[in-house]
């Protein structure tokens, strides 16, 4: 499957520079390399930290933090995708995977560190295993192969979480408890700061945040390691990468690993914050889908671009709809006008939001800043 | 003096934002085979596929057998007669040999003296007639690029680096096919590296360097001239065959 | 002060109609309620639509946004039992009542129940009696189910079980046939049932237990009666049924349908209905009618929207709806209604002339265990 | 074997065969190539020479008979782990990275070589010295004006001067080119010509070469093999192979003789 | 287009190639296999003409999809959503001819039958030619943008649809003649399913010859590896794959008026219901062959029906289960287009 940028004199990366300083070395030396995009970044990420104090209310807090975990799902799915060149839709398994263990611990074990501690733990241990099964068994067939396979794969997870609905709760997912402090009736201060109270559910947020930023960076600096060039080499030419002396399965199969660990981290911090896991939550094709148009809108084989596409897209899918009860209200008394963006008409309008992004930005957003500056 | 079949006068060509054709002028005489020849990236292959339509000139005209084919779609040139051997090949790897010949044979149903003679010119064809043509040495896709080329007659035919792979017998296979196409009344224009056989088979030689012709001639003088050849092509001719 | 509700349904997505039946059903019960005036005791009422796109996730966050952002005084929803199950704690933690409508799983009055959840969808069990009750109540009966292989069917069988343990001792689940989730050949199933049922003495009956796309026509093609082996299908949505139109005389019982129940309340429903929307009000309508009657007469005999009184007055409160009149019991606050035992028409005038009232199933004929912790 | 017996051989081939149906494109090949010597191998348009290069290096996995390097029967291992084992291989048709810039081709193959694929945590320019090193390559080869252009934008024969400079980076101990000159304009022959000679220079190096220009065989080659039909038929001195009957019907075409 | 049989004209000595067989005795192999299971004879032939059946519906949905896909080198996922589109365009027809449908009159039902297909197929050609050109176009050769982007058609057409004829499921009848079944002793066949059978099979000749009597599939297939290629050979690429678009929509249309009839419900969202079905189908029949699609079908259904029959916990991985097995087997499907 050709999932490479086209352009040929592309210069993804420039080898001659080298550059120096702790931010560097904390991006891994892969800058934004584009001034309007450094801005963008640093603002979703100085808003991000900040959302608690400047919003007031649930729902910002709710989207900021739906953000962030999105933000690692989409980067460890474009290290599959944009680096490697693997179109995997069992991606959705992993996430749920993560959910799935922290859920059940927690609802079984009792709400505390130490089983949240397990839940991961065997979440991890159990999407490495898969991951290493799946690539070993089906990365050495032709890719669309793989990605139907995947397809199936995923389908039959789900059905295998709606059958273990004793474990799973089925359908109707599992709701549970968090650790004491990350409740909302925790009080961390008895004061709160800049109006908002420290809670436990502050806490869970900078949960979430802290721990999607490492991770993110972290990916980040794996997809810019002698490792992560020899999976771009891989997807240009994986008959020539096996060639130079590259075994391509177990580079692809490690790939697939560590994007899928990712993904279940990105998981299992989706339940914490939500306290709730079910298969329309983690595991559903539509996820799936928004995770891809993410990473495209975002960019492909960039990183930054999960940022900007999660950010992007997260937002428009909590206010989407609000904007267009707006517009629609405000539009009422015309002819069809008011039908065609009335709020229940949303998905119309993402779909045509799907394609136009796909047309309007193909490099993504990212390389159409990148392309800009130059 | 007649139109040549084939005239491109000043034709630049822009490949993204590279400049790469800086007004290439020449023609290919009606009947007679002329050698394109120049370095390693001086712009033969971009003159090929700007004549094909493959890649637009920005400016300039091209014209072929009277008619202007500068802005044609490329089946439409295809269509005035203009078959085309790219040096990539451009073999179907998933069809077999004999689906590939037949694709090329536009008109339908191959003629059996015409197929009889190309599978006689490359035997190794026949044998694997039913192989999927990406099974081929590389020397054999090379014969089936061209074979694909002269299946049905065409007015003119385009032929990039056609003796790269082959070995030394097949090269005088090659140049005895080409002799033959141009005795049947064919023009040919063709890139080539290999200068023996350029000698041995040009009436007209087109030099270009540095997306520019720097020589137009006939093939003898330049044969005859080692001097303008060492100038021209950096070649000294007793130490290349 | 106004009052706030909010109604909360999958407003897209494939359960679309059933929150468009509800959404309508719910305005339409406070217009008739207050008289037109959207009022109570001179506080207007602002309802609040959210479109949870049957997502328990996003169900979950909208509701504390409605409570915590949009301080509403009680929420009522939702389309999805899955979602409704999530939402549940929410309820608790803001300390607000939930009334629950349309979602049918057991759980939400059951083990996941709170003191602030309210149900006045009928539950599972509650279908389950009313297809228990329309079994003959004398004479052997042999029963063989056809449900969907995951949690819903099962727990339907199961619920049927036990309903015909109790009301029907004279009838036996002989035979239990589960489906794929999205089956769409069931040549397979009908004859491992027809093969169970055929010898079997007494009245033979397959009992259909289904979520989406019936099977009813499938089965009913390969000509059980060769077998003398009646079909039937639970109640369901008007154009669902509408294919039940070819099987004339087949029996089962059903929820609501809207030439059934003969009070003030369903008339008018139905002749506005009729009039608004040029059809007649369908299974969703009268729930959404029922939960506007249900809050609407809450507010007015706890004289307010303060929480503890509304969960007082509503306990064991009982209402009119167009079903006639429902009453929360104490123990679990489930809505406790009458069900309709019917027949297929011969012929009706029209598409939605299908069914003629056999018996109405007294609430008092369905002992509906109780069965969450107090 | 004429040159120096006594060396192990850095390859050996026992009995390689392939058959592809009915087809044997490679037909009980047995042959020996000790250090410091350059064998080419000709024959003509389908004898067997690329895939007896597949075989080698393990592109293709052979019906029977074995691969040995250095001693080792390698027949069992993919191309990657023969690759690390010293079996370096250039493409007849040309095999690149192509949307990656050419000293990112020419890098890869320089980090292979310096193991250094498997680490992740480590960002990758802070390796100068697999730059560095990419960097003189290119130079060798003379495209280090071109070291920012993608393979998709090269002509032809840069192309095939990229291909050449991969295998030179992946310092193997046997290199194995397939045609390099091919479609190479005269005046840059001579510096891949140059390239392998100096390879053979160093004299620990063993090199495998398909050719089909005669007289770059003769100059470069201590030793020809011949393939006909996947069959090893000559076996020997240049000048004694080339004046041999069957090289000079089958593969030269008598005529032709006078190259 | 001309005639491809140019053997006829090449010199006799020519190798011709081998036809592969083998695949298509798998679906009697596994017939017998289930019968000793099954037990009762007639329940047997019950499940396995229900099976056959079930199997060219499920032909007539992927058919489009493996055409485009294998051919074009696209996937569409929006294949479902013209299977639905079909559907619903029989709305038009039956709205009108309501009276065909009870008419007790076997001519004036399979009419009613025809003009629904006729409709389906017009509607979704028409619609297949704008996806084409609105949506697909700009993004031949990756895979990765066609998903996206044909995803986002989908969703827009089916609010469309949703749009157009409102979000219930609307029932639609079955013509009178063409319900209930046949009864043979035990055995019942419905009739339904026979209509099935039928034009399964005339679409699945129809398509066989137009790809290996006529030119069309070399050009798509040589196309798609190399367009610059075809053009100098002088072939209008574009127009012809716009045409096979278009006739994969069509089909899709085709399939959805059968699918349609056969649920007797409408739902928007009915084409994706079976979308895993399909491309499962296409898997095992290795990609763009319409004779592997053909007989990954009826093995796909068959196994269905016999699993179910005699192990309904498997019923639900059975798909899955032929998938693996097929592809363990032949890892390119059971007729590899590019080995054909
Ligand atoms: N797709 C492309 N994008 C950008 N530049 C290109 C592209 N293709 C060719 N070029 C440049 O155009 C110039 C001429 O290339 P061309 O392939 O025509 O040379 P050539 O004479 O055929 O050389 P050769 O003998 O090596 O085949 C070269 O400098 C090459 O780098
Ligand atoms: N996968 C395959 N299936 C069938 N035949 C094959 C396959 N691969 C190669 N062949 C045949 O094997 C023979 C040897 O091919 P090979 O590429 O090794 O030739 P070569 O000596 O390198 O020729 P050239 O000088 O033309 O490159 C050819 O006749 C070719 O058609
Ligand atoms: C009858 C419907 C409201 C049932 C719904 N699917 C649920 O899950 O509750
Ligand atoms: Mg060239
Ligand atoms: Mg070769």
């Amino acid at each position: 499957m050709n999932a490479s940028p086209t352009s040929a004199r592309a210069l993804p990366f420039d080898e001659t520079r080298r550059r120096g300083g702790p931010l560097s070395a904390l991006l891994s030396s892969d800058r934004p390399r584009s001034k309007v995009l450094s801005a963008l970044l640093l603002a979703i990420l100085l808003l991000l930290a900040a959302t608690p104090f400047l919003f007031s209310g649930s729902q910002p807090v709710g989207t900021a933090a739906k953000i962030c975990v999105f933000i690692v799902l989409v980067a460890s799915y474009d290290l599959l995708l944009g680096y490697s060149g693997i179109v995997s839709f069992a991606h959705t398994m992993f996430f749920g995977i993560g959910g799935y263990g922290i859920a059940i611990a927690l609802e079984r074990l009792g709400p505390t560190w130490g089983s949240a501690a397990i839940g991961l733990i065997a979440a991890l241990a159990l999407s490495a295993l898969l991951a290493i099964a799946i690539g070993l068994l089906s990365l050495r067939v032709r890719a669309i192969f793989f990605s139907m396979i995947t397809l199936a794969v995923a389908s039959a997870a789900a059905v295998l979480a709606s059958q273990l609905s004793d474990v799973t709760g089925g359908e109707d997912g599992l709701s549970f408890q968090l650790p004491q402090a990350l409740r909302p009736a925790f009080r961390l201060l008895s004061e709160p700061v800049f109006g908002t109270a420290v809670n436990g559910r502050l806490l869970a947020y900078y949960l979430v945040f802290f721990v999607s930023l490492v991770i993110f960076l972290v990916l980040l600096r794996i997809v810019n390691s002698p490792f992560g060039r020899v999976l771009q080499a891989i997807r240009e030419n994986e008959f020539r990468a096996e060639a130079l002396g590259y075994r391509v399965v177990a580079y692809r199969t490690a790939a697939s690993v560590i994007s899928a660990l990712a993904a279940t981290i990105a998981g299992a911090l989706m339940a914490l914050w939500l306290r709730y896991n079910g298969p329309d939550t983690t595991l559903s094709f539509s996820i799936m889908i928004d995770i891809l148009l993410m990473v495209v809108i975002g960019g492909m084989g960039t990183m930054y671009g999960a940022v900007i596409g999660a950010a992007l897209f997260v937002l428009a899918q909590s206010y989407l709809q609000v904007l267009m009860g707006a517009g629609s209200a405000a539009l009422a008394g015309l002819p069809l006008l008011p039908n065609l963006i009335h709020p229940d008409r949303w998905l119309l309008w993402l779909g045509a939001l799907f394609i136009i992004s796909v047309y309007a930005f193909p490099g993504g957003i990212v390389g159409r800043l990148r392309q800009a500056k130059q | 003096m007649p139109e040549p079949l084939l005239l491109l006068s000043d034709v630049h060509t822009h490949i993204g934002p590279y400049h790469i054709l800086h007004g290439v002028d020449f023609s290919v005489p009606t009947g007679e085979l002329t050698m394109l020849l120049g370095r390693n990236g001086a712009g033969k292959t971009t003159t090929l596929r700007t004549i094909m339509g493959l890649w637009q000139a920005s400016s300039g005209r091209i014209r072929f057998d009277g008619r202007d084919i500068t802005a044609s779609a490329t089946p439409d040139i295809a269509h005035a007669g203009i078959a085309y051997v790219p040096e990539s090949m451009g073999i179907f790897t998933d069809l077999t040999v004999r689906e590939n010949i037949v694709l090329a044979a536009r008109s339908g149903p191959l003629d059996k003296t015409r197929l009889d003679w190309i599978l006689g010119l490359f035997p190794a064809l026949k044998r694997f007639w039913n192989l999927p043509a990406g099974n081929l040495s590389g020397g054999q896709k090379q014969m089936l690029a061209i074979a694909r080329a002269i299946a049905e007659p065409r007015r003119l035919l385009l032929i990039d680096e056609p003796t790269k792979g082959l070995a030394p017998v097949m090269v005088r296979s090659m140049i005895e096919a080409f002799k033959a196409l141009k005795a049947s009344g064919e023009t040919i224009l063709l890139v080539e590296q290999n200068f023996y056989a350029a000698s041995a088979l040009g009436d007209n030689v087109v030099v270009m360097d540095d997306g520019r012709i720097v020589h137009a001639g006939a093939m003898s003088d330049l044969v005859a001239d080692t001097a303008l050849q060492q100038r021209l092509l950096g070649l000294s001719l007793d130490a290349h065959q | 002060q106004d009052i706030k509700i909010a109604l909360i349904a999958g407003k897209t997505g494939p359960l679309e109609a059933y929150a468009k039946q509800t959404e309508a059903g719910f305005m339409m019960g406070l217009e008739y309620l207050t008289k037109g005036t959207m009022a109570v005791d001179g506080r207007k009422i602002n309802v609040i639509v959210k479109d949870d796109q049957l997502k328990a996730d996003l169900a979950k966050t909208l509701l504390e946004q409605a409570y915590n952002d949009d301080n509403v005084d009680l929420a009522i929803g939702t389309t999805s039992s899955a979602a409704a199950l999530a939402m549940l704690p929410v309820a608790e933690e803001n300390g607000k009542v939930l009334i629950v409508e349309p979602a049918v799983a057991d759980a939400i009055t059951g083990e996941k129940w709170n003191r602030f959840i309210f149900r006045t969808a009928r539950n599972s069990t509650q279908d389950a009696y009313g297809a228990a009750a329309a079994v003959p109540a004398s004479g052997e009966v042999s029963i063989a189910t056809l449900a969907q292989d995951y949690a819903f069917g099962k727990d339907g069988v199961a619920a049927l079980k036990n309903a015909l343990a109790e009301i029907r001792p004279n009838a036996k689940v002989v035979f239990e046939e589960y489906a794929p989730q999205n089956a769409t050949d069931f040549t397979a199933s009908a004859q491992r049932i027809f093969d169970a049922l055929k010898d079997k003495p007494g009245k033979k009956i397959i009992n259909i237990i289904w979520a989406g796309q019936h099977p009813l026509p499938k089965i009913a093609d390969l000509k059980p009666e060769r077998f003398g082996i009646e079909i039937a299908p639970g109640g369901n949505i008007l154009p669902a049924m509408q294919i039940y139109k070819n099987y004339p005389g087949m029996e089962g019982a059903v929820y609501y349908y809207y030439a059934f129940p003969k009070n003030a309340m369903n008339d008018w429903l139905v002749a506005e209905h009729q009039k608004r929307y040029n059809a007649p009000p369908d299974f969703f309508t009268a729930g959404g009618f029922a939960a506007a009657s249900a809050a609407v007469t809450a507010i007015q005999k706890a004289g307010g929207t303060d929480t503890e009184k509304l969960i007082t007055a509503m306990e064991g409160m009982t209402f009119e709806t167009p079903k006639g009149p429902m009453t929360f019991r104490k123990e679990d606050h489930q809505a406790l209604q009458e069900m309709y035992h019917f027949k297929v028409k011969a012929n009706g005038k029209d598409a939605n002339d299908l069914l003629d009232l056999v018996a109405t199933i007294p609430a008092d004929k369905m002992p509906i265990p109780v069965r969450n912790k107090r | 074997m004429i040159l120096s017996t006594a060396k192990t051989p850095a390859l050996e081939t026992r009995g390689l065969t392939i058959r592809f149906g009915g087809h044997v494109a490679v037909n009980d090949v047995s042959c020996r190539f000790t250090p410091g010597t350059l064998t080419a191998i000709v024959g003509p348009n389908g004898a067997g020479k690329t895939t007896y290069f597949n075989l080698i290096s393990g592109q293709l996995r052979a019906t029977s008979g074995q691969v040995v390097v250095e001693g080792e029967d390698v027949t069992s291992l993919p191309a990657s782990a023969r690759a690390k084992r010293g079996l370096g291989r250039a493409f007849q048709l040309t095999n690149l990275f192509p949307q990656l810039t050419a000293l990112e081709n020419v890098r890869l193959a320089v980090q292979s070589r310096a193991e250094a694929g498997w680490s992740l945590f480590r960002v990758w320019n802070a390796r100068r010295d697999l730059i560095e090193k990419a960097e003189s390559i290119l130079e060798r080869v003379r495209l280090a004006d071109k070291r920012h252009i993608a393979p998709k934008a090269l002509s032809h024969g840069d192309q095939r001067k990229l291909e050449v400079a991969l295998l030179i980076a992946m310092e193997p101990k046997v290199f194995m080119f397939d045609e390099p000159t091919a479609g190479m304009s005269v005046d840059e022959v001579p510096t891949v010509l140059e390239l392998i000679h100096d390879i053979k220079q160093r004299g620990d190096a063993t090199v495998l070469l398909v050719e089909h220009k005669m007289d770059v065989v003769r100059s470069l080659s201590d030793r020809i093999i011949v393939l006909h039909n996947g069959t090893l038929v000559a076996d020997g001195e240049p000048a004694e192979v080339i004046a041999s009957p069957v090289v000079q019907e089958a593969y030269l075409g008598v005529e032709v003789a006078r190259a | 287009m001309s005639d491809l049989t140019t053997d006829a004209a090449a010199p006799a000595e020519l190798p011709r190639a081998k036809s592969d067989w083998l695949p298509l005795l798998l679906i009697p192999a596994l017939a017998l296999l289930a019968l000793p299971f099954v037990g009762s004879p007639s329940t047997w032939v019950t499940l396995t003409v229900a099976g056959l059946a079930m199997g060219m519906m499920i032909f007539l949905m992927a058919s489009g999809l493996t055409l485009v896909f294998g051919l074009m080198d696209i996937i569409n996922f929006g294949h479902g959503v013209f299977i639905s589109l079909g559907a619903y365009a029989t709305l038009l027809v039956l709205g009108p001819l309501a009276g065909w449908a009870t008419a007790d009159s076997v001519g004036l039902n399979l009419a009613l039958l025809l003009l629904c297909i006729l409709a389906a197929m017009a509607v979704t050609g028409v619609a297949g030619a704008v996806f084409e050109r609105v949506i697909v176009r700009p993004v031949y050769g990756s895979h990765l943008k066609q998903i996206l982007v044909t995803m986002g058609g989908l969703i827009v057409t089916e609010q469309l649809i949703h749009a157009i004829w409102g979000a219930s499921p609307i029932p639609i009848p079955l013509p009178q003649s063409l319900r209930g079944a046949f009864v043979l002793g035990d055995i019942v066949m419905e009739r339904y399913r026979v209509v099935a059978v039928v034009i399964g099979l005339a679409v699945f000749i129809g398509m066989q010859l137009l790809l290996n009597r006529t030119r069309i599939g070399l050009l798509i297939r040589a196309g798609v590896e190399n367009p610059e290629m075809v053009e100098a050979l002088g072939y209008r690429i574009r127009r012809l794959f716009v045409s096979v678009f278009i006739a994969g929509s069509a089909l899709a249309g085709l399939g959805g008026v059968m699918w349609a009839f056969y649920r007797q419900t409408l739902t928007a969202g009915m084409g994706m219901e079976v979308m895993v079905l399909v491309f499962i189908v296409i898997i095992i029949g290795g990609l763009g062959s319409v004779g592997g699609c053909f007989v990954g079908s009826i093995l796909v259904a068959l196994v269905a029906n016999y699993v179910g029959f005699i192990e309904p916990k498997l019923a639900l991985i059975s798909n899955i289960l032929v998938m693996a097995l097929v592809l363990i087997w032949r890892p390119q499907g059971l007729f590899p287009v590019a080995r054909r």
